[in-house]
């Protein structure tokens, strides 16, 4: 973007050397070290408190639930998750931005049945397409964020309202159900297996990746955590704020529109136009419980893979594991997200000590 | 292009009341209408309509793998049965130890209305009856949520999995886990298009959604005699249960002529009973002269009923109304003079279901497609359905 | 959800003076300009009945919308005033409705019942959130996911039909034409208007709601406030739910309330109310209401699709939240 | 200083006006900027200096009036615009991303890549020597908010003066920072204007601006009162410009507080912590406070002080220590149960832990004295209005009135009613942590004059500031501490920055050769 002055240049002639340092704020042997060591200790637990909990889980799961540890079993959920933890993905940059989008379950039924009418067309035309439309909603919702200055919240509840309006018209009400023509080379995308494990699985890790790396590793993923400390101050510091916003809605368009092609590729298409509904609060719970913070400016990449994970092996345990009938499905996962995102939060306050 | 639509539409309804002979023909001519009072009302509706020959394939029965009528009185509750015969064998399947092995059971949406608990319930009886290990999950209308419940039940060791489909595609990732794993399915309710013969699914058993349309309109118009102002409380969106009951209604009102019944208003009330009631207040407040109601389902019918007696106009003198499920609060509208009829579509797959697996798997195998016979109720026979408990 | 305290001041803040009028009023104007749209072109509109219906259908909205106003006041957001309204309608049901299905007994019993489920409930949101410190969206999502799972539990699953006298005629009965429904609706508006502005309560709520940790170190009750707000909410979605209830004749656990925590928040930030917290608008919050309530009942009147309907009702959201953006973005 | 033949400006803002609903903020305000010239602003709280760069940033829009940079007509639409033209701003509050490493702050939005990613090493290694010239010495990769607010200053300071900016635009940068700091920070200014950068310096410390600036324009109630070169001035004259009244009825602008340091007195003791004790953050301190005595908190920038204040206030908890007050112990330990026991605290950081941006004046003040301030739970509007003009008056706080928002208000202001708020609960004790941070002169002088008025009147005060001047003659008693352990405690006569500075270095031996300032 901006070009990179040299910065040593810049004031380099200057200042006399100081004696002494004015001020140091890393001492070896004092209390600051200890204070920074432990600092670094509580935040690595912090970060990967979901992690921690997951594992727990699963340990505790296996021991107790002898069909949980099969590789079967252990695929299957991986896949299942893959398609939200694709939209939690996306998510992940949006919450980190401040911000939140709710539109992303519309959007995903958009990229499945886009996919799927597309699919007669080919399997680029497929992808292309429904990436191109999850795309464009995602940017209008983030063009009406940053240059309107509306809340992300309203935008997005509109986007929900509104994606799903559109999924509705282009499936004739809801009549049409579009099918992916047989041996379409996009099918395998869903279907397809790298050593053994689903395609979607992989997908999901490359997007994680892909992700980590640009919120740790590029300007990008630093402006979208700059604005969700503060976008004043970001706006201050002379960041693209509105750019760097409008980018954040566009991935999340595209992963939900990824997930849904996904969908569609596995599924063979003939999915209905209500599908992906309530998808979007899986997804936020998934980063939430993955430690980034609704209010912006911290987030993990990792945190929200531990979360949609965790939040599909508590369903697989929950409905397989204790068959519990129906009803009692829902109190026992919802008391599982609870005992969840307490214990996370209780965590996050351990790695706090001392900072404030 | 066509491949896209579901192939259940308007062409299929001709074809699907090819079935309709079936049932007059059998050898118990009222397996339909032994228990609903007017046979001339169901029989009807099939002639008026019937096009093609008997023996010819419905486009609907074709979709979901049926390829031939198959001959001969199918047996009570059966209203016609396509080939081929499906063998598990045929998909590896091995024989299924009903004492010992797990069979699981997966339910597509909420257990909320009498229908879902009605049909989860019969399959968990028979299941005890039986002696069987059901492992039961309800996708709650999430079809990813089903293709994930199905897949691991199957993990668990379930040996064939019986199935309530959200809709009649969707579930490709399920059902090729399962032949993949040579696990048994049989899909009940509604049936799972676009399969061959038996290749992906086992025996499929369910209603025909566009023939109960038929018959509700049917029974529209002999309630109004032909002339309404008529509203329709469509289904949930986007499924083909909906799809069907209002493309069968459609046509059949076209099919006789009723062009003085008008469609003066059509909304989805989701297959429930508080947004019929909240459609029905609105459509009362800007279409006062409504005088008819066809409901897709009872549960909106009966929110219907709650608005119109808000407004003091309730009764089938003042709007009639006919509804499609059978569950035993709509066939009591019918003996409070709320409702005029009520189309049956029967949930309670338990028996039959477990009987066609084990033909498919331990036996000689089992037709490909079953669609069982639906009641009709209406005032004569109203009160009679809900004392011998035929409402469920 | 930043709260960023530079005010940044549009650049169209010369106007501000006559822009202000149609800011502060962009949710009336709407409901004007929609109401006048049914006057000419929606047949049947110009009847008392239209007013009655509204006025039936609005209360439960309405009312948790109050709930959720208040909640959004301190900052936090409720998911599962929903579920909450479910459960006080199962517990109400399982109460009053006869021997197989429920327990039989008198109605004013269940209904307080009912009333302290929800309050209970609330209660316990904000615990969580008061003194777990668990952020409020997914505090509440544990319930909406759950929440619904116990009212279920409470009517093992089935719809509770309820042919209960009282019930009725609090669902129906009318003084002079004005349903009791809405007179309830409108007395808690009055109650949650006096509580938001004239009491310390209302004034901590707000100051929560602007800044935590000032509010912290000025020693206020945070934990007991917060825990009260959500407490209320909780309450209020049990009103809901017994109205709801009495509306339908029925307790139904599986649909009851469902997807209503989004309509009621749509509600409050159409009519003005910000996420952010520190600041309610209650009025704004009924018209709010009864835009959003007109336009669905305008949309369903002209037989308008589905599809059309969302996309209209997802135009009006952002229209409305535009009309009155600035007078947000200050903060 | 300036050269012989007169050069042009580098920025040049002429009749600039704006306002804001209700209040003019700058009226037909010209300023230019020359190069290698450091321009003073000063004025009052609220008189428009902020509001001012602002408006030379592209942060707010000009109502009227003109913007010349580097001889062109120019409209900056936003900060960037401004920034990529090369005009760096340290704004008022300290404005960067604490959650950020500093080397990352550091080139926020010019980051250097590396086959597309970030270049952290280059990042690392040319923060960590940018840093070394200021004399900071840290650890880089650790966030920025973990750091002292001083510490985030000089680094936003760094950040700023490192890009080749041709003017740059100081909004009190030295609010947080201690004298060395101060020594540092003039000298960078200093290099700044031998490499022909236009300056624009504010602050409201009367010393910096005679060290360090060439030019100081005035600012009163929005409207410029002048532009003179500094050596035509002296303090006096400044000030009387500034809160326009006589040069005669200014006292010199220093500190206000009488030199205090008297006997000791032997009061039983208002307030009494004995060994407070917390991992990692407070070591065993232990403070008494009398009727009427005020207490010194001495120390470099992160040395506890703050976090003593906190323990004390109980704000943040201990692992062990007690805090009587009046001799009655206090079990609950929060704020709510301190302030009912007479303890009051003013927080250090104004935006995040004091005001409530969208609540008005008034019911800033009354927030802490709400059941003062109402009956049966419903609020007592009459009496908060009484109380709030009250000290509105007393504290001079300028406003449009009691109802405008509280973020509207500018900084000092802002200071002035979180004071009021404290004081309108008639405590016993008061913590005032860096209590003229911001303020003015005269509110300043105000300020101090009201806590040494509150100390006679009985009222036991904790005072911190990173003024070592304010804390020396405003205190009786200092405690010195250091990474967060008492070095010791110095009374009456012995206070003096020499013997504070002497602790602490001799703790610290490495740095005794620092001479203090
Ligand atoms: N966004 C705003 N809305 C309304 N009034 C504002 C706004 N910003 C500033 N003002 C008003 O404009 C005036 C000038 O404020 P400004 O911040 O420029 O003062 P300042 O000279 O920087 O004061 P300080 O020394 O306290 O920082 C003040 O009266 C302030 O209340
Ligand atoms: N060197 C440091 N390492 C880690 N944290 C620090 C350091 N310096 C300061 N802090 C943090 O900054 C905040 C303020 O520091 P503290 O209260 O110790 O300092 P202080 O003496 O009041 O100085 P200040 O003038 O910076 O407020 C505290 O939260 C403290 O944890
Ligand atoms: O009424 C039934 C409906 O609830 C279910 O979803 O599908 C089948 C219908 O008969
Ligand atoms: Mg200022
Ligand atoms: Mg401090």
């Amino acid at each position: 973007m901006s070009p990179t002055p040299d910065l040593t240049t810049a004031s380099k002639p200057v200042l006399p050397e100081p004696t002494a340092p004015v001020h140091v704020a890393t001492d070896e042997r004092g209390v600051t070290a200890g204070r920074e060591r432990a600092r670094a200790l509580t935040s690595l637990f912090f970060r990967s408190g979901a992690i921690a909990v997951l594992v727990l889980t699963c340990l505790l799961a296996a021991v107790f639930d002898n069909g949980f540890a099969s590789l079967d079993n252990l695929r299957n959920i991986a896949l299942a998750s893959s398609f939200i933890g694709i939209i939690a993905a996306g998510m992940t940059f949006v919450i980190i931005s401040g911000g939140i989008d709710l539109s992303v379950g519309s959007l995903f039924a958009l990229g499945v049945l886009v996919s799927a009418f597309q699919s007669q067309h080919g399997s680029v035309a497929a992808v292309g397409t429904a990436l191109l439309c999850c795309g464009l909603a995602g940017l209008l919702q983030g063009l009406v964020i940053a240059y309107l200055r509306l809340p992300p919240f309203i935008v997005t509840l509109a986007g929900l309202t509104g994606i799903r309006g559109i999924v509705y018209y282009i499936t004739d009400e809801g009549n049409k159900v579009p099918q992916v023509p047989h041996k379409e080379a996009f099918e395998h995308l869903g279907t397809g297996t790298f050593i053994t494990i689903g395609l979607p699985v992989w997908i999901m890790l490359l997007v994680f990746a892909v992700g980590w790396w640009l919120l740790a590793r590029t300007a990008f993923g630093q402006h979208v955590q700059t604005i969700g400390g503060s976008d004043t101050a970001a706006e201050l510091m002379g960041l693209p704020v509105r750019r760097v916003k409008v980018l954040v809605y566009v991935t999340s368009g595209l992963c939900a529109g990824l997930a849904g092609i996904l969908t569609t590729a596995l599924s063979g298409g003939g999915n209905e136009a209500r599908i992906g509904d309530s998808y979007e609060l899986v997804a936020i719970a998934a980063v939430v419980i993955g430690g980034t913070l609704l209010s912006g400016g911290v987030g993990s990449m990792l945190g929200s893979l531990a979360g949609i994970l965790l939040w599909y092996v508590i369903n697989n345990i929950v409905v397989q594991g204790l068959q519990f009938n129906t009803y009692v499905q829902q109190v026992v996962s919802g008391a599982f997200l609870l005992v969840v995102v307490v214990l996370q939060t209780q965590l996050g306050k351990r790695a706090e000590v001392g900072v404030r | 292009g066509d491949s896209g639509n579901k192939s259940t539409g308007a062409d299929a309804g001709t074809g699907t009341t090819a079935s309709q002979p079936a049932a007059p023909a059998s050898s118990a001519p009222a397996a339909a209408t032994s228990t609903g009072s007017d046979a001339s009302s169901s029989a009807d509706a099939g002639s008026s309509a019937a096009a093609g020959g008997s023996g010819e394939v419905p486009a609907a029965i074709k979709a979901a793998g049926g390829t031939a009528l198959i001959a001969g009185t199918p047996a009570k509750g059966i209203e016609a049965q396509y080939g081929p015969i499906c063998k598990g064998s045929d998909l590896g399947i091995g024989k299924i130890d009903f004492a010992k092995d797990t069979i699981g059971w997966a339910q597509s949406e909420k257990e909320a209305n009498p229908f879902r608990i009605a049909s989860t319930k019969s399959q968990v009886d028979e299941a005890k009856k039986r002696g069987i290990h059901l492992l039961t999950t309800n996708a709650q209308s999430n079809v990813q949520q089903e293709n994930s419940d199905i897949k691991g039940m199957i993990d668990k060791g379930a040996k064939a999995i019986i199935f309530s489909p959200i809709n009649s595609t969707g579930l490709g990732d399920a059902i090729a886990y399962a032949k993949s794993k040579h696990v048994a399915m049989i899909p009940v309710d509604r049936n799972i298009t676009g399969v061959q013969g038996c290749q992906s699914v086992g025996p499929q058993l369910g209603s025909d959604f566009v023939l109960q349309g038929k018959r509700a309109a049917d029974a529209m118009i002999k309630a109004t005699g032909g002339k309404a102002k008529l509203a329709i409380l469509l289904g949930a969106t986007g499924v083909n249960v909906t799809d069907d009951r209002t493309s069968g209604f459609l046509d059949e009102l076209k099919a006789q002529n009723a062009s003085g019944i008008q469609v003066i208003f059509k909304q989805t009330a989701d297959f429930t009973r508080e947004k019929g009631q909240q459609v029905t207040e609105t459509l009362l407040q800007s279409h006062p002269d409504v005088n008819a109601i066809y409901a897709e389902n009872d549960e909106m019918a009966l929110g219907a009923i709650t608005a119109l007696q808000d407004k003091g106009k309730n009764g089938t003198d003042k709007v009639h109304i006919v509804s499609i499920d059978g569950t035993k609060g709509a066939v009591q509208a019918i003996v409070d003079g709320d409702i005029d009829t009520v189309i049956e579509s029967n949930p309670a797959y338990g028996p039959s279901a477990e009987d066609a697996l084990n033909a498919y798997v331990n036996g000689d195998g089992y037709p490909a497609v079953t669609i069982t016979t639906d009641n009709q109720y209406d005032k004569s026979n109203a009160q009679q359905a809900i004392s011998s408990g035929t409402a469920y | 959800m930043s709260t960023a305290v530079l005010q940044r001041i549009p650049r169209l803040d010369r106007k501000a003076v006559d822009g202000d009028f149609v800011r502060e009023r962009g949710v009336y104007i709407a409901l004007v300009l929609l109401i006048l749209y049914n006057v000419f072109f929606t047949p049947f509109f110009n009847r008392f009945e239209t007013v009655t219906t509204l006025m039936l259908q609005t209360p439960a909205v309405l009312i948790v919308s109050l709930g959720m106003l208040m909640v959004i006041g301190t900052g936090g957001i409720d998911l599962s005033v929903g579920a909450t309204m479910a459960i006080a309608a199962a517990v109400m049901g399982k109460f009053v409705a006869p021997d197989p299905k429920g327990l039989g007994l008198p109605l004013a019993l269940a209904i307080i019942t009912a009333l302290v489920a929800g309050l209970l409930v609330g209660i316990f949101n904000g615990i969580v959130v008061g003194v777990g410190g668990v952020q409020p969206i997914v505090a509440t999502l544990s319930l909406l996911v759950g929440g619904r799972g116990i009212a279920l539990v409470i009517t093992s699953g089935a719809l509770i039909e309820l042919f209960v006298p009282g019930l009725t005629k609090l669902g129906r009965g009318q003084v002079s034409n004005i349903p009791y429904i809405f007179l309830i609706a409108l007395a808690l508006v009055v109650v949650v208007a006096v509580l938001v502005r004239q009491t310390t309560f209302g004034f901590r709520l707000l100051a929560i709601g602007g800044n935590v940790r000032a509010a912290t170190l000025a020693g206020l009750p945070v934990r007991r406030t917060i825990i009260t707000v959500y407490a209320l909410s909780g309450l209020l979605a049990a009103i809901a739910g017994i109205i709801a209830t009495a509306r339908t004749r029925a307790a139904d656990p599986s649909y009851l309330g469902l997807g209503l925590e989004l309509s009621a928040i749509t509600a409050v930030v159409v009519g003005g109310t910000a996420l952010n917290g520190g600041r309610v608008r209650i009025l704004g919050t009924v018209a709010g209401v009864i835009l959003m309530q007109l336009l669905t009942t305008t949309l369903t009147a002209h037989n308008v699709p589905d599809s059309a309907t969302q996309v209209a009702e997802a135009l009006i959201i952002v229209g409305a939240v535009y009309i009155q953006r600035t007078s947000r973005s200050g903060e | 200083m300036s050269s012989a033949q007169p050069k042009a400006p580098t920025l040049s803002i002429q009749g600039a006006s704006k306002h804001f609903a209700g209040v003019v903020a700058l009226d037909d305000v010209s300023v230019d900027l020359l190069p290698g010239e450091v321009h003073a602003l000063v004025g009052e709280n609220g008189a428009g200096k902020s509001t001012l760069i602002k408006l030379m940033t592209g942060v707010y829009s000009l109502d009227a009036g003109t913007l010349h940079y580097q001889g062109e007509q120019r409209v900056f639409k936003s900060a960037r615009e401004a920034q990529q033209a090369g005009i760096q701003t340290i704004y008022q509050e300290v404005f960067l991303a604490p959650q950020l490493s500093v080397a990352r702050n550091m080139f926020l939005g010019r980051e250097p890549k590396r086959f597309g990613s970030l270049d952290l090493r280059r990042m690392n290694r040319e923060t960590d020597e940018i840093l070394g010239r200021y004399g900071i010495v840290a650890d880089v990769r650790r966030p920025l908010g973990e750091l002292g607010l001083g510490v985030q200053q000089m680094v936003a300071v760094a950040r700023a003066v490192s890009q080749d900016a041709k003017v740059v635009i100081m909004d009190e940068p030295t609010s947080s920072l201690e004298p060395r700091e101060v020594d540092r920070l003039l000298a960078v200014v200093g290099l700044l204007r031998q490499q022909d950068v236009a300056i624009v310096y504010v602050s409201h410390k009367m010393d910096e601006i005679f060290r360090a600036c060439d030019v100081v324009t005035v600012l009163r109630d929005g409207k410029l009162v002048s532009t003179d070169p500094v050596s035509s001035m002296d303090r006096r004259t400044l000030v009387s410009r500034m809160l326009g009244r006589e040069a005669s009825d200014i006292e010199s602008g220093r500190t206000q507080l009488q030199v205090r340091g008297t006997a000791r007195s032997d009061a039983a003791p208002v307030l009494e912590a004995k060994s407070l004790q917390r991992k990692l953050v407070l070591d065993d301190i232990s403070l008494v406070v009398r009727p009427g005595e005020i207490v010194g908190l001495a120390g470099l920038l992160g040395s506890g002080r703050s976090e003593t204040a906190k323990a004390v206030f109980g704000a943040m908890p201990v692992d062990s220590g007690t805090v009587h007050v009046e001799g009655k112990p206090d079990a609950r330990r929060n704020p709510a149960s301190s302030i009912r026991s007479g303890v009051a605290m003013l927080p250090e950081d104004r935006k995040v832990e004091g005001i409530i941006p969208s609540m008005s004046i008034r019911d800033n003040i009354a927030l802490a004295a709400l059941p003062q301030l109402s009956r049966g739970g419903f609020l007592n509007r009459k009496k908060q209005d009484e109380i709030v003009d009250v000290f509105m008056k007393r504290l001079r706080i300028r406003a449009a009135g009691p109802h405008q928002k509280v973020r509207e208000l500018s900084g000092g202001n802002q200071q002035k009613v979180l004071l009021a708020r404290l004081l309108c609960l008639n405590p016993k004790v008061l913590i005032l942590d860096e209590p003229t941070r911001g303020i003015d002169v005269g509110a300043k002088a105000e300020v101090q004059a009201l806590i040494a008025d509150l100390a006679d009147k009985g009222l036991g005060v904790i005072l911190i500031s990173s003024e070592l001047e304010e804390v020396v003659e405003g205190s009786d008693t200092v405690l010195v501490l250091r990474d967060g352990a008492a070095l010791g405690t110095l009374f009456g006569d012995e206070i003096s920055e020499d013997a504070i500075m002497n602790l602490i270095a001799g703790a610290a031996a490495e740095q005794a050769e620092v001479a203090a300032p």
